[in-house]
């Protein structure tokens, strides 16, 4: 009985989260907009760059960089909309186990990411890629990337959030928290994204073997966020 | 009064090591010599430099561990505990980074190069950085203790992650102990490295001592100005 | 001989650097971490011997 | 759900003790509560009002001492005991940009109740709400709020009522309103009220008790509470300004 009740109450979680979403669209379209934001600003920096400088070779971190950026948007909402009115104490003084909570929200934050990145990433290709040499792998091996690198960054993310939002100066924190701690998966993610678009001999084995460093890192992360979880929201 | 005469005794202990080794450095211990005959006298660094690096990172496992105990027990003695082990962390960071700046300047013409072992060390510094940042921007004690706490854990987890990730991306980075051919030192280097290493060790240890030892003091001052307060 | 003295003397000032860096963090370290506790131990038996001092009036 | 026993005693608590370092936020607080009671707590801002209440309500755990509610001990069987208790806050707890059905909605199913949508439906009209039950809960006003929180706080028809100072920042005719909620459900019910209102609190209260820096100052049944003299232990309390 209790399983299925935690089933019930992270069903509910997740689903009260996407209709608060789908009304107000505040996180879906922050997050989308500043993704826009950022390419005027990548225009800006491959302003002087020339026709002869090959886009490809900065795209995946250029993308990754708006990525992450844009992440901690959508996390710091995440749970303003849980503190704003003390809310979180009555989730809190449910039978709700706590873990729940932590995958109830790592699975909406998850959603909300992958949307916009789905969304803006055609965006980015439309914009800078036009004219070019296009995709040297298979397109569907950047969805494997997107899909691996945001399960680390939403898990890891919605475990700091919960810690920031209860801080002063909640939206730097999370930056100065996050982005160190992403490191690995940010530069794993960066060399799959690259292998994926330049293909050409021996990136295949190349992206594979940075997708293992991308699941190894969501394996481990996303299991100690989850053992912590409990401790940190309980204060 | 609780003095910790371990403490002193690591302290000037240690003091004597380092101090021995530098000159075990100098007037010892030969220096490198290139294959056109020049001989390396930046390697001289590596004495305090590694040793530092080394015991910075000893040092942070007790962050991570005590980090874990506070979470077990919410004892807020582990909490200091583990804020101190991060303190020392900080201090031989920072050496390590400014030494480690020089050499590179002297050996690679460069101040600074992205390469892996350079960019992990960066990231272990943003990290340890962060951890106070974080102590920073918490009212509540408890809350700071326990968030701390959390992010220390996982700060101690990700460093080795970063560290092999860029590892395997080839580093050109001096690697002195990886075994094989050609790699180890003459016995003369590796015992003024070994005095150096177990030198710094115990200034660590000392160090962190010392900072507890304050943190008590400021502790009891604390607890007898609320019971004359009553 | 030449040729040791070209090699340390563009070499010297990063290394003496580095050594007066090392020698500096740690000196003042420790000297800070000494400063602080003796004024601590200071001003703990002066609170001390105001509390002795109430519980016997 | 596990129906273990219960006792007379509502609420049961014993040296409770909250403590970080050499502050004590709690400090070595006991007292009783039969069933049907009605304890008012008061206390100067920091006396650690808020900090009982948390660990009353399983969201602090103590450093030392037991604190059991109908039996239940806050630690070991917190999943048990917040079935059984609700709180209503002077923060109503509810999100702002669902439905006021959507709210209990959620609730209901985080408390796994068997007829969700009857029992939602029941309170709605209950706090005479159900003609709103589709607006948005953001464009509510003060008393509207206050009135859905109740709803919240009783979608599981706990035993025991946590009341963090409910009257702060209400019109007088939300006063009346919550009032009349209380009086309704007050038989079969036991209240914990927090709160900074010595006339309101002693009005409605069965018990009282007194906490400053931690300690309990005073704890009374309202038949034992002489007025004037509480008042003045009361005002030398805040007035020390014990913090």
């Amino acid at each position: 009985m209790a399983k299925s009740n935690s089933w019930r109450q992270f069903k509910a979680i997740l689903r009260k989260d996407l209709v608060m979403e789908l009304r107000t669209k505040e996180m879906v379209t922050s997050m989308g907009l500043y993704a826009l934001l950022t390419m005027v600003v990548y225009q800006i920096a491959l302003a002087e760059a020339g026709d002869s400088f090959d886009v490809r070779l900065v795209m995946p971190g250029l993308i990754w960089v708006a990525f992450i950026f844009m992440s901690m948007l959508g996390l710091n909402r995440s749970f303003v909309h849980e503190k704003d009115q003390g809310c979180i104490d009555a989730l809190l003084l449910s039978p709700v186990d706590r873990p729940v909570i932590f995958f109830a929200k790592f699975a909406g934050n998850l959603l909300f990411l992958l949307v916009v990145e789905v969304l803006s990433l055609p965006v980015f290709s439309f914009l800078f890629l036009q004219g070019r040499e296009g995709f040297g792998n298979p397109i569907w091996m950047i969805g494997v990337v997107l899909f691996g690198a945001s399960v680390g960054i939403s898990g890891v993310g919605t475990l700091l959030a919960t810690m920031t939002v209860n801080t002063k100066g909640k939206d730097v924190m999370l930056a100065v928290l996050f982005v160190p701690l992403m490191y690995p998966l940010l530069r794993a993610a960066v060399g799959a994204t690259f292998a994926a678009v330049i293909g050409g001999p021996g990136t295949v084995e190349t992206f594979w073997l940075f997708m293992a460093w991308v699941a190894g890192f969501d394996v481990i992360m996303v299991l100690v966020a989850y053992g912590l979880y409990e401790f940190v929201i309980g204060v | 009064m609780k003095r910790n005469p371990l403490a002193e005794i690591m302290l000037g202990l240690g003091g004597l090591l380092t101090t021995a080794a530098f000159f075990m450095a100098f007037f010892w211990a030969p220096g490198t010599v290139y294959p056109d005959g020049r001989i390396d006298f930046a390697q001289k660094i590596f004495y305090f430099h590694v040793p530092v690096a080394e015991a910075s990172f000893l040092v942070f496992i007790f962050t991570a561990y005590y980090g874990i105990k506070f979470l077990m027990t919410r004892k807020r003695i582990y909490d200091t505990k583990a804020r101190i082990a991060t303190e020392v962390t900080l201090f031989f960071v920072l050496l390590t980074m400014a030494t480690g700046i020089l050499w590179t300047r002297v050996e690679w013409g460069v101040w600074w190069l992205w390469e892996p072992r350079l960019t992990t060390y960066f990231i272990l510094t943003l990290l340890v950085i962060a951890y106070f940042v974080l102590r920073n921007s918490v009212e509540d004690e408890e809350k700071r203790a326990v968030y701390a706490s959390a992010f220390g854990i996982l700060a101690f987890i990700d460093a080795p992650i970063s560290f092999f990730i860029t590892r395997w991306l080839n580093s050109i980075h001096p690697v002195v102990f990886a075994g094989g051919e050609g790699s180890g030192l003459e016995t003369s280097m590796l015992i003024t490295f070994i005095v150096a290493q177990v030198g710094m060790l115990m200034l660590g240890y000392a160090f962190y001592q010392l900072r507890l030892r304050e943190e008590e003091l400021t502790e009891r001052l604390e607890a007898l100005k609320i019971e004359i307060g009553d | 001989m030449m040729d040791l003295y070209a090699a340390v003397i563009p070499q010297a000032p990063y290394i003496i650097g580095a050594y007066g860096l090392i020698w500096v963090g740690l000196l003042g370290f420790v000297f800070m971490v000494f400063n602080r506790i003796g004024r601590l131990e200071k001003e703990l038996r002066v609170l001390e011997e105001s509390v002795e001092r109430r519980v016997k009036s | 759900m596990g129906d273990t026993p219960t006792n007379d005693l509502a609420v049961q608590v014993r040296g409770l003790t909250r403590a970080f370092g050499v502050r004590k936020a709690l400090n070595d607080v006991s007292f009783e509560l039969p069933r049907g009671a009605f304890l008012s707590i008061f206390g100067p801002n920091g006396a650690g009002k808020t900090t009982l209440a948390r660990v009353l309500t399983t969201l602090l755990n103590p450093s030392s001492g037991t604190a059991t509610i109908l039996g239940f001990d806050v630690v070991t069987e917190a999943v048990e005991l917040r079935h059984r208790i609700g709180l209503i806050s002077h923060n109503p707890l509810l999100y702002p940009d669902l439905t006021a059905e959507e709210n209990l909605l959620f609730f209901a199913e985080m408390y796994a109740l068997d007829n969700p949508k009857e029992r939602v439906s029941e309170l709605l009209a209950d706090v005479e709400l159900d003609h709103r039950r589709l607006d948005v809960v953001g464009t509510f006003s003060r008393g509207m709020l206050q009135r859905l929180s109740i709803a919240r706080a009783l979608l599981h028809k706990p035993d025991v009522l946590f009341l963090d100072e409910p009257y702060s920042g209400l019109d007088p005719h939300a006063m009346d309103i919550l009032d009349g909620l209380i009086a309704q459900i007050r038989g079969d019910h036991t209240f914990v009220m927090i709160s900074h209102d010595l006339d309101k609190g002693l009005e409605l209260c069965s018990h009282a008790l007194i906490l400053a820096a931690g300690k309990v100052v005073l704890f009374e049944s309202r038949d034992q509470i002489d007025v004037p003299t509480f008042r003045e232990t009361y005002r030398a309390t805040v007035g020390s300004g014990v913090a």
